[in-house]
């Protein structure tokens, strides 16, 4: 395992860890999406994940893209709901970038996180301030291109887009949602942090973490 | 949580199983995806395939059978059905005359359904999709997600299903769909909450003399709290609503549909159908057809919505046709 | 108390008239007394009437239709009706072939209709009267009021419904009757109370993780009560006492009925439905026909009961004839 | 109004206390039905004696027994239930025994009660002890009768049978249930008071009520 390169098995570990973090989180998010949605999210999220990490163990790699693409489909086809397309979609199309890679740097894995929100935004339209995980996504991965491009290592470039996640997470929560089933609340969406934007930012500090050991 | 389960997590497992063996006749599961299927199907018809969260019985899964539906996809509680279900289950229903998916307007339900129709073009399926969405307690805009769809659904299936069983092409049985769904509009309230089996508690607070007014069928809070009024009162807030959507104008024929929530006892929908028809008939609008019961619900949550859709001959002659479902059934 | 209604001394009225003007092709309201009719009454056969408590819905004034009841007399919300409803309602739908009472054993009912049968009798009106005593949560005895009449109600105004609609003589319908009641079997259980609206509390408490076994339609208490279970053990516990009550046997054909009590979502029931038909699986015993819904309720009160009746092929062509009520409509 | 003899005015008087009697007790005997029964018996009974008292003020009457069977149908086509035909029975028998009679003493009405227990008995054949409003009634009519026998004043008498209902309603605390609905309850139906035998102590209560004043 090397922590400044994404290779297979540093992938699979960020997986793990994944999993992990959203199941710890579970009653959490299904909270926050119980005040201004329909109380589903952390199980919908944990359930994907489930699926997606045995998947993953019961194959062998040999290369990253691979992982993301079974992780989509395991998304695409356990989670439902608006969160299961969305980053079925977001962890396929950052398959495409990484398949046939052996191991990613940090430019690399920005280029894939960049593809992956362009695809989450293409299917939902979510404007930044619509009060959804593109609010999270956002500034995170800005900041992972920054980092990239002043030669950041991995792990640093994680830890500010991290930082920034938790920000944009944050931010959400004066907004009024313009997106989701929150936005049926319309001022009341007011107030309340955005789930998704919380498990986006929950996914990132799983990578975060899984390079710090 | 009090609930006649054995796992939470098998709840729509379980409750599918038992669907299908209680209608053997009628309906059959997907062997591999989860998605119910007419016991006849395929036929040379056009295929017409609802789906979304679970929770909302008997629709959709309730709704398969001649005259409505020839698949449903049902999603775990509350939450979108995944692509792979739609697909499955339209190649098991495809009867080479075209698909009709009927999307509920949700966020997720769209992009799962979406994804579903690409698939399936990729492969020659022609799919053509229609979204409902009547509920009046949505501000509608471009820039949100609009509308949801509730109870207009129910007729839209019936209605559409109908169209395809008579033999309407998949451009008619679209165009129809298309307009029951312009001319349906909904709106809900709640006595208490619902809990999702999953999540263990009630996905908001009601005080003990509080009511939502604007509920969704997800459980999701509505758009106002008030204090619980009268059943005439609250009729008179949800059906002005819907009349002035429209608008429905005097001299209108509708059809009228009270809707339970789950854990309203029919005694109490039929006083907000005697209230119902008190006020339409005020304002000279005329019930034509009428439907009162559980017929798109939000778990055991207490409550109704109250659904008007104006009429015209052909929806009138597709309501009536025959239609033989575990949820819906008459003329046979 | 959460209630869609708008005054609690008007809940039974309101409810009926908006149950006559939603199905007024099926059903009208006596025009001086308590009592649903059929639209189409009188005609040449035996009338069948019952009655008992509201708050059952849609039992019994949604089974009036063609083949099934004639005629249906409401009480306050779980009182027996009074005689003058039974005979007012007799005088209308008699046909000249004599009147048929099926009437649930509860001290108020058999007391009430016995006084109705004896004014008609003195007018010349031949009536018979068949008690159900179907729940054997009820001990049996010669010096007690012996067993209530449930679930197995439902299935004797379908049957004997059925019976009359052919053609079959008061002596017939009343036999017919009979052994539909000698060959039913219920039990039922409850996850909450429920709130007689003139009441306005809940008529028991039940702790948060507690359930009552052997609950009647009543709202009264049941026998026993206890730690909330998994369906599955739920389904064995009635079942059982059921299926060792008649007793069935293995190779029996039955029909089995899964009745909500008004506030339980459907999805509930048919994971009781599974794991009932497996239970019965396991027991040899087969499932010739079924019902799962709310057929005879308690309010908004959440649970279930089981009922069983060994079916023979009269009562599966009886079963299976066409009916056209309000809450049970199939062959037309 | 004369206190030794039930005539008109005094029956009349009795029928408006028996009315404010119920309806003051009203939720406490549905409470009553509720631990053992399913939550009626006070409503059903000021259903049925508001109905009894409308009617009585709105005729004109010559004899008591008039009244009383004014009362019996009242009572007999509103109060429903299992009291509604077993109250109406006891009034219409006891209406029979006063018929053309302008006025009752102690002896007259002790029969006339009897008559109406008789006819409660006859149509809910329940025994003594089956924790009914039998119960109430049998303790209550021996007493009047030992009291007419005594030559006791009307109102004397009706205290003594105040008394024995009081006695036997209380008595019905530790019954087993026989008949009725608290009898589904076997076992669980000891410890309440029987709902049917305490409206029975309230009526009897109203009759002397309204002659001491
Ligand atoms: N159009 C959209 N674009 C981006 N994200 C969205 C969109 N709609 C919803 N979301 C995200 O999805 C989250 C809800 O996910 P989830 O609860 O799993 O789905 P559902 O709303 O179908 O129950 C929201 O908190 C929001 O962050
Ligand atoms: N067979 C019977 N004989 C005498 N009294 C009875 C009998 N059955 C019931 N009762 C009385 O009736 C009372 C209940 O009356 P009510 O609640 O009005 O009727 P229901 O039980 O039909 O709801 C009981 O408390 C009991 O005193
Ligand atoms: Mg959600
Ligand atoms: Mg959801
Ligand atoms: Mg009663
Ligand atoms: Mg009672």
């Amino acid at each position: 395992m090397d922590n400044e390169k994404l290779d297979v098995n540093t992938t699979i570990a960020i997986l793990e860890r994944i999993k992990d973090i959203i199941e710890a989180n579970k009653d959490y998010l299904t909270e926050l999406d119980s005040a201004i949605g329909d109380a589903d999210h952390g199980i919908n999220m944990n359930r994907g994940f489930s699926k997606a990490i045995e998947k993953v163990r019961n194959n062998q790699y040999f290369d990253i893209g691979s992982i993301f693409k079974d992780v989509a489909m395991s998304l695409m086809s356990t989670v439902g709901g608006a969160a299961g397309p969305l980053y079925g979609t977001f962890f396929m199309r950052a398959s495409m970038k990484l398949a046939g890679h052996k191991e990613a740097d940090l430019t690399l894995l920005a280029q894939a996180f960049r593809e992956g929100l362009n695809g989450v935004i293409a299917l939902g339209k979510a404007q930044p301030g619509d009060k959804t995980m593109v609010d999270a996504l956002i500034p995170a991965i800005d900041a992972l291109e920054t980092a990239a491009k002043e030669g950041s290592s991995l792990k640093d470039g994680l830890a500010k887009a991290l930082a920034m996640a938790e920000k944009g997470m944050k931010d959400t929560i004066p907004l009024v949602a313009k997106k989701g089933r929150a936005s049926y609340l319309g001022e009341r969406s007011a107030g309340h942090q955005d789930p998704g934007a919380t498990s986006s930012y929950l996914i990132l500090k799983a990578f975060y973490e899984a390079l710090e050991n | 949580m009090k609930k006649l389960i054995n796992d939470v997590e098998k709840v729509v497992a379980e409750s599918l199983s038992g669907l299908a063996k209680a209608h053997a006749d009628m309906v059959k599961l997907h062997p591999s995806v989860r998605a119910v299927l007419r016991a006849d199907s395929p036929r040379e018809k056009v295929a017409v395939i609802s789906g979304g969260g679970s929770g909302h019985e008997p629709m959709h899964g309730g709704y398969v059978g001649f005259g409505m539906l020839d698949a449903a996809c049902p999603g775990e509680v509350f939450t979108s059905p995944t692509p792979d279900q739609m697909y499955e289950a339209a190649k098991v229903v495809d009867g080479g005359k075209g698909i009709l998916f009927i999307v509920k307007n949700y966020t997720g339900d769209i992009m799962n359904f979406q994804m579903a129709a690409d698939m399936l073009a990729a492969e020659g399926i022609h799919v053509e999709q229609v979204v409902i969405n009547d509920d009046v307690a949505v501000e509608d805009s471009l820039y949100t997600a609009g509308r949801r769809g509730v109870g207009g659904t129910v007729l839209a299936e019936k209605i559409v299903g109908a169209k395809a069983e008579e033999g309407g092409t998949l451009e008619e049985v679209k165009r129809m769909c298309e307009h029951v769904n312009a001319n349906v509009r909904s709106m809900g309230m709640a006595l208490s909450p619902c809990t999702v089996p999953a999540a263990g508690k009630p996905t908001f607070e009601l005080g003990p003399d509080e009511m939502e007014i604007g509920i969704g069928i997800h459980g999701e809070p509505g758009r106002h709290r008030m204090k619980i009024k009268p059943a005439r009162e609250i009729v008179e807030m949800l059906t002005s609503a819907i009349v002035e959507d429209l608008p429905f104008k005097a001299g209108d024929e509708v059809l009228a549909f009270v809707n339970g929530m789950g854990g309203t006892p029919l005694s109490e929908l039929y006083i907000v159908y005697n209230d119902l028809s008190d006020f339409l008939g005020k304002k000279g609008i005329k019930i034509a057809r009428s439907l009162v019961g559980d017929y798109i619900t939000s778990l055991e949550m207490q409550g109704c919505s109250i659904t008007l859709l104006r009429l015209d001959d052909e929806m009138k002659r597709l309501w009536d046709a025959p239609v033989c479902t575990p949820g819906l059934r008459w003329g046979m």
